[in-house]
């Protein structure tokens, strides 16, 4: 019995990560491969390893626009993620903490952020009009705006797990509102605030479509736009492609990985008896 | 509890005044669109007629069974198996750190990536889902071209590449279980089915009501996993909402698109925002 | 000044009244305990007075000044919660610290302070830990530490001693007192140990259902309970309370007599019973007596005291000790 | 100064831009230029107006000729470019497909001339002794001998690029325009459509026709844009439907296969009336308010210039007739650019794809021709639709009649 | 049949050991309980018996089966919690019968037992609440019910009634003990009151600072400690303890005698001192003598001795009651 499940359990596994890693086998061949190889596709072994070749290519392609890239992707996400955790764990908080005949409508609100696609062109005037247009730090506040009803939602179901008993301990101990966040709610919703880094992260980091509209320019570049050097309507150079696919994947797998580790378990233990 | 100062409203105003400016006021600006003909240059206002014009799509029928068939099927698969992977992945496995990240990765790839990846590896000859089907014996269907598959197959890749965050959400919310509750319950005699039933399931709940909520909506709306793989075909047989919406947008019927979102917006809304009432009323606080 | 004034406070949970109309004076530097028997409402009077919950109606004086609507920040307290409520994220020493941080007071300071609560608390060499790996003793003394660094005028302790050992207690009953004494601060206490009531209270309330029953100070509350609930709340083991033909001799509804001002003697005396029971606690023996005409009857004897259950034995009232209602 | 350069990403118009930006900037040393790529297809076509209608879009853009071009709303966001010196060099075929009805031109053509019809394997046709087919008949006949006599496909299709699905239909309108030569009119003003109009409708009845007959290859659900060129080049289908725009993908992909590719135009019914139904490139358009027109206009004008075609040629070699007086092709080229040549040569064996003849082309087509080729539909059926699509199409557009 | 028995259990955390070496034999159908100063030991001990947490090193056998390796599933135990562990999202009446339901018992068998537990508990109008929604004693009985309501062979209890008032806590023992009884199960117990450790247990086990002091009856550890430690925590207050001269005097090292047995007299008397300090419990008061020749002396007096502090007052320890160590 006890060997047996030790044999599903390998099983399992192995056709775990056989889910999961073939098709970055397939991305990662296709990579390394010729572009004549590269259009065929499938997932035979490239006949010549052009890993370097095309690692240059993809990284000199067009003056070193992925250099660029890199650099202002991790602006945004960097600025976007700072002020989207903080300013989406703050309502979060509130709306949890607070029941009040306000929190359906607010709540509403927030979940219309989810079921709206953001209105393009009257965005466009309108931060024309702001003087956000074509700027870092304009493309940084349309990211928050558009990661912060998902950021919202998940810190304030999350906000729920601590005990309001904290709360009470730290406004006793003479701590003012935005104290009692900082110092003691934030510190403790790291789980859900790695959760949202992460994701968020992710998404602008590889956003796309926004930085297309509101963004253009060649100095402001961003990762995901550097896919268009390789890929196109009629023809696309595939090799280039997902040897681009994967360098812009590599920042936030690092970061993952870095972060992975930070979702620790048990925060509030030890913290109130009942 | 003195709510009103201990929980002041100006906590909303740094994130809100961003959303309402940056997000709101253009929406309720592009209501106005939808009533109108627009070609981005000129608007002429047409009363209904949009929403007529949408609501008369040859495939709308289609197309809403089949968002709603997507939206729910990987909304469940997703929060399914994201727990039982959660579950798994914080159970001190060996290697555990790296098959978080494994199941992590395919989040992090661009949806381009995925999409011509899983058309190759979906290819009902050369494909090797349906290579390895056949060491089993199994002859795999035709998965991306069969009419009747399409969707489903899409689906498939849906869940995959988006497990991974139902499965991190899980795992912060497990982190937040107290273990307190897991020693009453082996005290009390639960097996390891019987904890993750009783005690796993009802208290990772605000992880659920996340799960659910945003790959319910994500699902309904998704379209770029579909556009990636099928363009909503072959024909118009893996067409949902999003995707009819956005071929009238590339077509350039600004105007159109604008109205078919404000009713894809209620069609989600029609099915999220009860589901979320039930959510709340059920909340437990600590 | 930090008198504490309860004006007609009540208090309703979903409908449900909790408090029903407490009214309340605790003088400046008075150390008030709060007695009562489980869910009367002790902690909850305690949160209103801290201001984390607001009453239902009524008001409440600090200082003189009406605070109904203030913060608790602006009331001047420290309050050590029943639950503990200890920073799951911070060590022992920034829990304990954690007020005075707020507070902006300069780092030595607060190292001293800290090490000072720590050191009476008997917590030194557990001050770089986090209270998951604290037993439950020492997570009530982090709970406590950390109000009584912060030296406000009025302190509110909810049950501050109950998961400490009897000799721990003992001294931390000395040591509180003594802090009584040095800041001269308020001190308003909730405890279930009637040793603690008996001891450190200037004034003892006794809540019943809501409402208070009677207030008093300790010797009062013992001498002359006012209403059999007192009576019987109040000492342990508690009084005996007999209806019937013995409360008619004195004309009243109810006679009471304490288990310690009853006279046992194998031989003679007023009521003859049977020994069902006998509970030696060293000090003393409790002894549970059924007697034919009364019932059960519970008295209070030396520890030398050596009779066997099922013998026959004589109670006798001292004069002048009974209770009547 | 700088010129901003908006174009779309495909490997060819990158590198000719490329080519002309630096040509230009070697003969004008103050000028440079700042290239920015967008997406092609619709979501490009996206870009370009939002861009246009907010007011950023960059001094020079290119965008498509035909059809699409009314969508920008030309006469109010675009400037003319009758007034460049080298204007009259610019071919009127190509001119009359970017102009408004006041006769203003917006566009200078970059690229060649390109014609749909389809690519045939050299290799195959003489191993099996076929001749290129002049009728839909011998057509038929040459891909039942393929069929039966090699292992190649007859037809190569390839409806994971749903785009390439459209082209048995699209490259039909040669023969349509042979037959009902008012068709792009009457069409325009919904007095004819598809499903109605026999002519027309033949193209969806060839391809259901090929369909059904079997002649595609394998798993062709699943196939490749590339996918498709491969098996032309290499023989594993002799035929392939397609733009010869597609010349220059065989070249990087299956370059030792190059010269066996050949190209005829789709046959129609009658033998006399053969011709090539013919697309025109995209060209450089200069937005109303570029504050650098001037600059901009001097950039054009010497695109406009067999200079100009020369770059061309060099960055990306010569896929068809140029469009500028003058421009010549180089000796050497591809056999199937050369099988295309005589067309442009004769009178009267040219005509345009309805897109640029007519305004109004239905978005829905190619999952239509997609049906059709997989037999979820037949060819009247589709017809159908796609005439109900084109209405929508229409009236979005805001066209008299519909 | 199930005795406990441990041998040589140690325990580490982090390196700093816990628990270091305890062997101990619980009988069948014993009433054990344990006592300690906070933080020695007692709740790990505890956990380990259940299983919730693994010894370092040691076995544990349980109805004479080695169950060191055993899941606490298998060991038939029930437990209340020091910090209660109620389930947050369960009511009352869920959170009793959860035990029962999870051995898929019959839902009217459930509901009678929880009933049952309920009305002993004085729980009966808060069976549909959550417990966020009780007070901290109104908790602590819904922990109580869950372990009883299960009716295991061994029954754990971390201070199962620290939080209630003298009045319930008295039923309760009272309750415990015919629980006990009837069920004849094995119980081990955690408590700090004096009063529960001398009335309920058969065998009181003194943990200190990870080791065990002394294993006997109530009477035993009162009468017979065998080191000055257990003699200083078992009886409240403490007992004296003087080294010096006095101990010479009776050759050893540390010379006891407990406060209950000192005589007091205005008049004469042993030793002559000044009562520093007087508490008044009511039943007895508890008298701080300041004697030249030892120091601080605790006596404990009847509760109508009335002398005030600063008085002279003569103390007389009674024949044959001290302790040498
Ligand atoms: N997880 C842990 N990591 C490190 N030390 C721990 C941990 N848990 C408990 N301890 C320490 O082990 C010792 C014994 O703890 P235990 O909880 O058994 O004490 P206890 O006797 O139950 O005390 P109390 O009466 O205060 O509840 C304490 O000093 C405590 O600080
Ligand atoms: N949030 C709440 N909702 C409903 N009822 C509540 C709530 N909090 C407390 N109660 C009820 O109010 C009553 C008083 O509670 P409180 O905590 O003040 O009791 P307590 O006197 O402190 O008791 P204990 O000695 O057990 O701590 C209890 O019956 C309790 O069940
Ligand atoms: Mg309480
Ligand atoms: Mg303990």
């Amino acid at each position: 019995m006890k060997r047996q499940q030790i044999i599903n359990g390998v099983i399992a596994l192995v056709i775990g990560v056989l889910i999961f890693v073939t098709p970055f086998i397939f991305i990662g061949l296709t990579a390394v491969k010729s572009a004549a190889e590269a259009s065929q596709l499938g997932l035979s072994w490239p006949s010549e390893w052009l890993f370097w070749d095309n690692l240059v290519a993809v990284i000199q392609a067009r003056n070193y626009m992925l250099l660029l890239a890199y650099f202002n992707s991790t602006v945004i996400t960097v600025g976007a993620i700072s002020l989207l955790v903080i300013s989406a764990a703050m309502i979060g908080y509130v709306i949890q903490r607070r029941p009040s005949k306000w929190n359906g409508f607010i709540y509403a609100l927030i979940l219309a952020g989810l079921m709206i696609p953001p209105a393009v062109v009257p965005t466009i005037w309108l931060i024309k009009e702001l003087h956000l247009f074509k700027t870092l730090h304009g493309m940084i506040l349309i990211q928050v705006a558009y990661g912060l009803s998902f950021s919202v939602l998940l810190f304030r179901s999350f906000i729920a797990s601590i005990p309001r008993d904290l709360d009470e301990a730290a406004i006793i101990d003479g701590a003012k509102p935005w104290q009692v966040f900082f110092k003691v709610i934030l510190p403790l919703l790291k789980p859900v605030t790695v959760t949202v880094i992460l994701v968020q992260s992710v998404t602008i980091f590889n956003d796309f479509t926004n930085p297309l509209y509101y963004l253009p320019g060649k100095d402001n570049v961003t990762v995901q736009l550097t896919l268009y050097n390789f890929q196109s309507q009629f023809s696309s150079q595939m090799n280039l492609l997902f040897m681009n696919i994967l360098l812009v994947t590599i920042p936030p797998l690092i970061m993952f990985i870095f972060f992975n580790k930070q979702i620790v378990k048990g925060m509030t233990a030890g913290a109130v008896k009942g | 509890m003195k709510s009103s100062r201990s929980y002041p409203y100006w906590f909303i105003l740094p994130g809100g005044l961003v959303y309402l400016v940056l997000f709101l006021v253009p929406t309720v600006a592009a209501f106005w669109f939808s009533l109108t003909h627009w070609d981005l240059f000129e608007t002429r206002f047409i009363g209904l007629e949009n929403y007529y014009q949408f609501l008369r799509e040859p495939f709308l029928i289609t197309g809403v069974v089949n968002t709603v068939i997507f939206g729910v099927l990987t909304s469940i698969a997703k929060s399914v198996l994201g727990l039982l992977l959660a579950v798994l992945l914080t159970s001190g496995l060996l290697g555990q750190s790296f098959l978080r990240t494994l199941i992590f990765f395919p989040v992090l790839v661009s949806t381009i990536g995925v999409g011509i990846a899983f058309a190759e590896i979906m290819h009902p000859a050369r494909g090797m889902l349906n290579i390895g089907l056949s060491y089993f014996g199994i002859q795999g269907p035709a998965w991306l071209i069969d009419p009747n598959l399409a969707l489903f197959s899409v689906a498939l890749v849906d869940i995959w590449k988006g497990v991974g965050l139902a499965t991190l959400i899980y795992i912060a919310g497990l982190a937040t279980i107290s273990s307190d509750y897991y020693e009453a319950a082996r005290i009390d005699g639960a097996t390891k089915l019987q904890m993750f039933f009783r005690i796993t399931v009802p208290l990772v709940r605000p992880a659920t009501v996340t799960v659910v909520t945003l790959s319910l909506i994500g699902g309904l709306r998704s379209f770029d996993i579909i556009w990636a793989m099928t363009k909503g075909g072959p024909g118009f047989s893996s067409d949902v909402l999003a995707s009819v919406i956005y071929k009238q947008y590339q077509a350039g019927f600004y105007g159109l698109s604008t109205a078919g979102n404000i009713i894809l917006f209620a069609l989600v809304a029609f099915i999220v925002i009860p589901l979320t009432y039930w959510f709340n009323r059920r909340e437990v606080d600590l | 000044m930090a008198t504490v004034r309860l004006k007609n406070i009540h208090k309703e949970f979903n409908g449900v009244k909790i408090l029903k109309g407490i009214d309340l004076d605790v003088n400046d530097g008075e150390f008030c305990v709060f007695v009562g028997p489980s869910g009367c409402g002790k902690s909850t009077l305690l949160r209103i007075i801290s201001g984390l919950e607001d009453a239902t109606s009524g008001t409440i004086e600090i200082g003189g000044k009406d605070v109904t609507k203030s913060d608790p920040i602006d009331r001047g307290i420290a309050m050590v919660f029943q639950s503990y409520a200890l920073y799951p994220h911070l060590t022992v020493r920034d829990n304990i610290g954690f007020g005075l941080s707020l507070a902006k007071r300069p780092k030595n300071e607060i190292r001293e302070r800290v090490d000072a609560a720590a050191k009476m608390l008997q917590l030194e060499s557990l001050l770089d830990r986090k209270p998951k790996d604290l037993s439950g003793g020492q997570r009530q003394r982090v709970a406590i530490g950390r109000a009584i660094v912060r030296e406000p005028e009025v302190f509110l302790f909810d049950e501050p001693l109950s998961n400490l050992d009897a000799a721990l207690r003992s001294k931390m009953r000395i040591e509180l007192t003594e802090l009584h004494a040095t800041l001269n601060a308020t001190m308003i206490y909730v405890t279930h140990d009637q040793i603690e009531a008996m001891t450190m209270a200037d004034k003892i309330v006794v809540l019943n259902a809501g409402h208070i029953e009677q207030v008093g100070t300790p010797m009062e509350l013992y001498h002359h309970p006012q209403t059999p609930f007192v009576a019987g709340f109040i000492g342990s083991p508690k009084m005996n309370l007999f209806e019937g033909a013995i409360a008619k001799e004195h004309n009243a509804d109810l006679y009471g007599i304490r288990p310690e001002h009853l006279t046992l003697s194998p031989k003679e005396g007023k009521w003859k019973g049977v020994v069902k029971h006998i509970e030696q606690l060293g000090a003393d023996a409790i002894v549970h007596i059924h007697v034919e005409s009364l019932g059960m009857l519970v008295a209070r004897a030396d520890g030398e005291f050596s009779i066997t259950a099922g013998s026959t034995i004589y109670a006798t009232p001292q004069e002048g000790k009974e209770h009547l209602f | 100064t700088e010129l901003s350069i908006l174009v779309d990403n495909s490997p060819d118009t990158v590198a000719l831009t490329q080519a002309l930006t630096s040509a230009y900037s070697k003969l004008n040393p103050d000028i440079t230029f700042e290239i920015e790529l967008r997406p092609g297809g619709g979501e490009g076509d996206n870009i370009v107006k939002t861009r246009l209608a907010t007011g950023e879009m960059a001094d020079v853009f290119l965008y498509n000729s035909g059809s699409l071009l009314q969508a920008l709303r030309p006469s109010r966001t675009l400037e003319p470019i009758n007034d460049l010196a080298n204007f009259s060099n610019i071919l009127s075929s190509f001119t009359s497909t970017v102009s408004d009805d006041k006769g203003n031109v917006y566009a200078v053509p970059i690229q060649t001339a390109m014609g749909g019809g389809i690519f045939y394997n050299k290799r195959v046709y003489e191993e099996l002794g076929l001749k290129v087919p002049k009728t839909w008949q011998e057509f038929m006949e040459n891909c039942a001998i393929i069929a039966e006599k090699s292992k190649s496909a007859p037809i190569a299709q390839t409806y994971r690029d749903t785009w390439t699905s459209q082209l048995l239909v699209l490259s039909d309108f040669f023969n349509v325009q042979a037959e009902k030569p008012n068709f792009a009119t009457d069409y325009t003003n919904n007095k004819a459509n598809f499903a109605t109009t026999p002519a027309a409708l033949r193209g969806f009845e060839k391809l259901q026709q090929v369909s059904e007959a079997g002649y595609f290859n394998d798993y062709y659900g699943a196939a490749t844009y590339n996918d498709g060129l491969n098996m032309v080049a290499t023989g594993k289908a002799a035929h392939y439907p397609m733009l010869t725009f597609a010349i220059p993908s065989i070249k990087l992909n299956t370059p030792d296969y190059i010269e066996d590719v050949g190209f005829f135009a789709q046959p129609g019914d009658d033998a006399d009336k053969n011709g090539l139904t013919v697309w025109m490139p995209a060209g450089y358009y200069i937005p109303k308010e570029s504050d650098q027109k001037e600059e901009a206009k001097a950039f054009l004008n010497y695109i406009a210039t067999v200079d100009a075609c020369d770059a061309i040629t060099k960055a990306i070699g010569a896929n068809g007739p140029y469009l500028i007086k003058g421009c010549t092709l180089p000796d050497n080229v591809y056999p199937a650019v050369k099988d295309m040549l005589p067309y442009f040569q004769e009178e009267g064996r040219t005509a345009p794809a309805l897109e640029f003849l007519s305004p109004i082309k239905g978005p829905m087509l190619e999952q239509l021709t997609v049906e059709v080729g997989s037999g979820i539909r037949n060819a009247q059926s589709a017809a159908e639709l796609y005439d109900q699509d084109v209405a929508k199409q229409a009236r979005q557009l805001n066209l008299p009649n519909w």
